[in-house]
């Protein structure tokens, strides 16, 4: 593999990211699986980068999952989107920053929709207009979180604490990128590197220090196709997808998985529980799992943040190996504490945990 | 009554989404439901492209249209520029209009995600909630989120969210007029009507399977179209 | 084991690296004018059998070139053997032959 | 300045097959005629070729032929030359070129040719990123030198891949058009690789096979029937690499239905023809109309297939479009008669 080739494709495809002033909105997936990938995305911005965020309560879903699901009708998540982007513009901003991949789908594409048939924009308009009496302009630039964090790799990698390297053998991570469906594949110029050869990952995690993965499926959906893992019946699917992913990862021995998708990021974890318990089939080194983390957990350890308070205790397959190999430190006792390291429960079965 | 061709038209995502397919295969080649299910994208094109009203009401009460996942890897290839996601969509709407949906078992499980996700979204704001995953209907999420789902304000409080409380943050409570104005733009713009037809369809079709009880229960339907 | 109310879903994708070439070459040594088919659908649109019931006789040849075998006896038996896609075929070849030695085929790998 | 006796003189710009048929069919007519090329040697494309099709003659063969027809000194060559502008003057043209020469012409002959697609274009496929991907263009090169064929890892291919369409018939790449002649080098030099790799497979993915020209379908048969080279209706959708360096294809067997995935040692991408920028910049000078696809624009399709949208200018050869080397000659031999014609008129 030639990485010059890939370089030349990086090059091509740098689209424009805000400097600062975001307006912010949540994640369905991400805040409920990764609540503090979502907190830590803004404490980076603000507290390291010194950006200014703006985290509105007045936000909600864009109804993305619901409209590829497909019992939301086109004008009514057009309406949805239309509100936020209200909100942003009431609020004064004009950089709209998303956190779920499948949103930042879902608003390229209304936007991109707007311009070739304006009069979708003038429908959405009125129909704002009559529901809420709010008026909106479309953001000047729309970023996934993603597009930050990787504008931003640097100034990260300038406080890094930990590197992105085996801390026994000195060697860099081997680590797989798995950039969700809908962040460029709709719209490739949308997307650092294209669709093709995503950067936003990899730029990523060759700034901290570690290798990336290519592997014969790397392009490929891990699966989760909406109403395919939203029906319990349809779930094979979803699962015969990501498990064609681990197969052909696994000759390349990876330490991680990074996504940037809240979805991915999601069921590639809990695919991984579910085939090591239906066909004992485990992907990473020893029998255990492969950890599978969010790029702000990624940054947040690279940053020095403790692994528990980043949230890693939420996932499946356990992450304690990664930590090992990075040689950070964190007490095993406290994985499963609450706030004020009172007990709360833990997974009923960790021991059986990947 | 116009053709049910006019109608998919009538719909800018069918407009964009269909040029003139070639038959040349990409899209099917790396579809992920062309892989797992008896589905290619491309035949779909072709058979829209007829512009026949027998065989698009075929495919509207068909399971076909149901399968593929949303992915869109189709509409980056394309050497035409079609988008057989896009179509899908636009077949899926309006199988669910005119009430076909309820004619194949994988249409009929739209009662499901509406009852799951649409509903879910009117009551907090959000496509997914932690009161909604049960541990039960979600085995595959496996003990971690078991656990998170029977301490929720502990684990979330424990990770800086703000779980059901006022203001901002993860998963904070979104207020009764948020929630009001989400619920006057799916009234203003279709998207309460349309889980309206998606509920009066599936309870017709449930009398007639024999799986509604009385007072209009369909628990029994549900159970039985999810597993299909 | 924990039932998680779905199964994994098999894969419908050709994997060459499967394939077993043994009736394939058989096939093809013993009537080389099968290698020229050009999937024009000519044998398929006259077929006898085809005209009566669910039959493809086109597709033995992607049956046979992608190794699915299975498939391939269960379609090969529809054939009525009445020889007018000889007749058709702009390539001229012996599809009956072809037919025979498929049928023949079968059984001698089956054996191995 | 070159100024040429009492006869009529015609610059012809692009020194290819084209370019070099032409002038010599005016030059035998009586024209004085001056070939301006900006490569250092004519000959255009076919310098690169090892055998063509559809008979696998050697490629030299056009070249000496070629050079044969390049008569001096009815015929003047400017090697290493462009032309830099194109004015119009009373009785004709005004061209400056980068060299201290400028040509003063009754007529003017565009015949710049075309460029091969740049297969990295086609980021899915992998070119100058996966080892084992290259263009029909490297191996006619690879042909050409000679010696026996390799991977990258030093294995000899034990199966190929000849991936068509590539760069052709493409709203991705901006290509709607057909090429129309990889269909055939690709059947040539899978007939040509299955000489030198006895017992590879080797594979054609294909979405139609336009074999147009005079014997190309009959190559096409003794592909399948003498060559063994097996035929899949099927586009490529994309190319990974293995960890062993042999490549992952995914296309659909479309007559099947079915998607298909196969390993192979190494794919051969049939690049198809692009409007050069040599044709770009020199339609640019002389302010002529492009076609939608980037190559020049005829007066007439079917009836002003050699004259541009400016009258005195010409074209011949593949700046109009994809062309093989026959239609090319054929192209040239017509642009010809049409010089004259308008010559003599004026």
């Amino acid at each position: 593999m030639k990485v010059q080739g890939k370089r030349k494709i990086w090059h091509d495809y740098q689209k424009e990211i805000a400097d600062d002033h975001y307006y912010y909105v949540r994640s369905c997936i991400r805040q409920n699986f990764f609540p503090a990938s979502e907190y830590y995305f803004l404490k980076i911005l603000k507290d390291v980068l010194g950006k200014d965020v703006f985290d509105d309560p007045k936000h909600t879903t864009c109804t993305g999952i619901g409209y590829h699901a497909d019992i939301i009708p086109f004008e009514t998540i057009q309406t949805v989107v239309a509100r936020h982007f209200a909100l942003m513009t009431e609020a004064g901003y004009k950089n709209f920053a998303v956190s779920c991949v499948t949103s930042f789908g879902i608003y390229s594409e209304i936007t991109e929709t707007w311009k070739e048939f304006p009069e979708e924009l003038e429908k959405t308009r009125i129909a704002l207009k009559k529901s809420t009496g709010r008026e909106f302009k479309v953001p000047a630039n729309i970023t996934h979180t993603s597009d930050l964090i990787y504008k931003f790799k640097g100034d990260i990698a300038e406080k890094q604490v930990h590197e992105l390297i085996n801390k026994k053998t000195g060697k860099p991570l081997q680590i797989i990128e798995h950039v969700g469906c809908h962040y460029a594949k709709i719209f490739p110029s949308k997307g650092v590197g294209g669709a093709e050869f995503p950067n936003v990952l990899t730029g990523m995690i060759e700034e901290w220090g570690g290798e990336v993965v290519d592997y014969p499926e790397r392009r490929h959906c891990c699966g989760f196709g909406f109403r395919q893992y939203l029906v319990q019946g349809n779930r094979g699917y979803s699962l015969a997808n990501s498990k064609k992913k681990f197969e052909s990862m696994k000759p390349y021995h990876p330490d991680a998985i990074i996504c940037n998708c809240p979805g991915c990021t999601m069921f590639l974890d809990k695919w991984q529980y579910v085939l090591s318990e239906t066909e004992g089939k485990t992907y990473g080194a020893y029998g255990s799992g492969i950890p599978v983390l969010t790029y702000e957990e990624l940054a947040g350890l690279v940053l020095g943040y403790n692994p528990w308070d980043l949230g890693l205790q939420m996932h499946q397959v356990d992450s304690e190996p990664l930590l090992d190999k990075m040689g950070i430190e964190y007490d095993p006792e406290k994985k499963y504490l609450g706030k004020k390291d009172q007990y709360i429960g833990q997974p009923c079965n960790i021991v059986a945990s990947l | 009554m116009k053709s049910l061709y006019n109608r998919l038209c009538e719909d800018v995502r069918f407009i964009e989404g269909i040029k003139a397919c070639m038959n040349c295969g990409v899209c099917t080649a790396i579809c992920p439901a062309a892989e797992f299910y008896d589905y290619d994208p491309r035949v779909i094109v072709n058979q829209v492209m007829q512009k026949d009203d027998t065989v698009i009401e075929g495919l509207l009460k068909s399971d076909t249209i149901w399968y593929c996942g949303q992915c869109m890897s189709c509409k980056t290839r394309c050497p035409r520029d079609n988008v057989p996601g896009l179509i899908i969509s636009v077949l899926r709407k309006v199988s669910q209009e005119l009430g076909y949906f309820t004619e194949s078992k994988k249409g009929r499980q739209q009662l499901v995600v509406k009852r799951n996700v649409g509903d879910t979204i009117l009551k907090y704001g959000y496509c997914v909630y932690p009161r909604t995953l049960k541990p039960e209907l979600h085995p595959e999420q496996g003990p971690a989120w078991e656990w998170v789902y029977n301490h929720p304000h502990e684990v979330y409080e424990r990770l800086n969210g703000n779980f059901e409380q006022e203001g901002a943050g993860t998963l904070r409570k979104t207020s009764p007029e948020v929630l009001g104005e989400l619920k006057a733009i799916f009234d203003e713009t279709g998207g309460t009507e349309f889980f309206e037809i998606i509920e009066k369809y599936s309870l017709e079709k449930a009398q007639k399977m024999g799986m509604a009880t009385s007072d209009n229960n369909l628990d029994a339907y549900i159970n039985h179209v999810q597993s299909q | 084991m924990i039932d998680f109310g779905f199964t994994l879903s098999e894969t419908r994708t050709i994997d060459y690296e499967q394939f077993d070439g043994r009736l394939l070459n058989y096939v093809l040594q013993n009537e080389p004018s099968f290698l020229t088919c050009l999937s024009c659908g000519g044998c398929t649109a006259t077929c006898s059998a085809g005209n009566l019931i669910e039959f493809n006789i086109r597709k033995i040849n992607l049956l046979l070139r992608m190794g699915e075998y299975e498939g391939l006896a269960r379609e090969i038996d529809k054939c009525m053997l009445c020889g007018k896609c000889i007749l058709i075929c702009p390539r001229d070849i012996n599809i009956r032959n072809v037919v025979m030695l498929i049928k023949k085929g079968i059984v001698k790998y089956k054996n191995e | 300045m070159i100024q040429l006796s009492m006869k009529k003189n015609i610059l012809t710009i692009g020194g290819g097959v084209a370019g070099i048929e032409a002038s010599n069919i005016l030059a035998g007519m009586g024209y004085s005629v001056s070939i301006v090329e900006k490569e250092v040697t004519l000959g255009g494309k076919v310098n690169q070729w090892h055998k063509l099709f559809p008979d696998l003659r050697d490629a030299s063969d056009i070249n000496d032929y070629l050079k044969k027809r390049v008569k001096q000194p009815e015929i003047m060559v400017f090697t290493n030359t462009e032309i830099t502008s194109v004015k119009k003057t009373d009785d004709g043209f005004y061209a400056k070129s980068n060299r201290a020469v400028g040509f003063e012409a009754h007529a003017i002959l565009l015949a710049t040719g075309f460029d091969v697609f740049k297969a990295e274009r086609k980021e899915e496929y992998g070119y100058t990123i996966y080892d084992n991907v290259i263009t029909s263009v490297d191996l006619e090169k690879q042909f050409k030198k000679g010696g026996a064929i390799h991977t990258t890892g030093g294995k000899t291919p034990k199966r190929v891949a000849f991936i068509h369409c590539v760069g052709s018939r493409d709203a991705k790449t901006g290509n709607h058009y057909c090429s129309k002649v990889c269909c055939v080098t690709g059947v040539k030099q899978a007939i040509e690789l299955s000489h030198l790799l006895p017992d590879a497979e080797i594979f054609c993915f294909y979405m139609d096979l336009r074999m147009y020209g005079l014997e190309f379908e009959e190559l096409y048969k003794s592909a399948q029937e003498k060559h063994n080279i097996q035929f899949i209706r099927g586009r490529l959708s994309e190319a990974s690499e293995n960890i062993d360096n042999t490549i992952l294809i995914k296309c659909e067997d479309t007559l099947s239905g079915r998607p298909l995935k196969m390993n192979v040692d190494l794919v051969v991408l049939l690049v198809g023809m692009e409007a050069g920028s040599g044709t770009h910049a020199a339609g640019e000078l002389c302010k002529l109309n492009f076609q939608e696809n980037n190559f020049l624009a005829c007066s007439d399709i079917h009836l002003g297939r050699n004259c541009s949208s400016r009258e005195g200018i010409f074209l011949a050869g593949s700046c109009i479009g994809p062309m093989s080397i026959p239609e090319t000659l054929d192209n040239a031999r017509s642009a010809a008669l049409e010089i004259h014609k308008f010559l003599s008129k004026n």
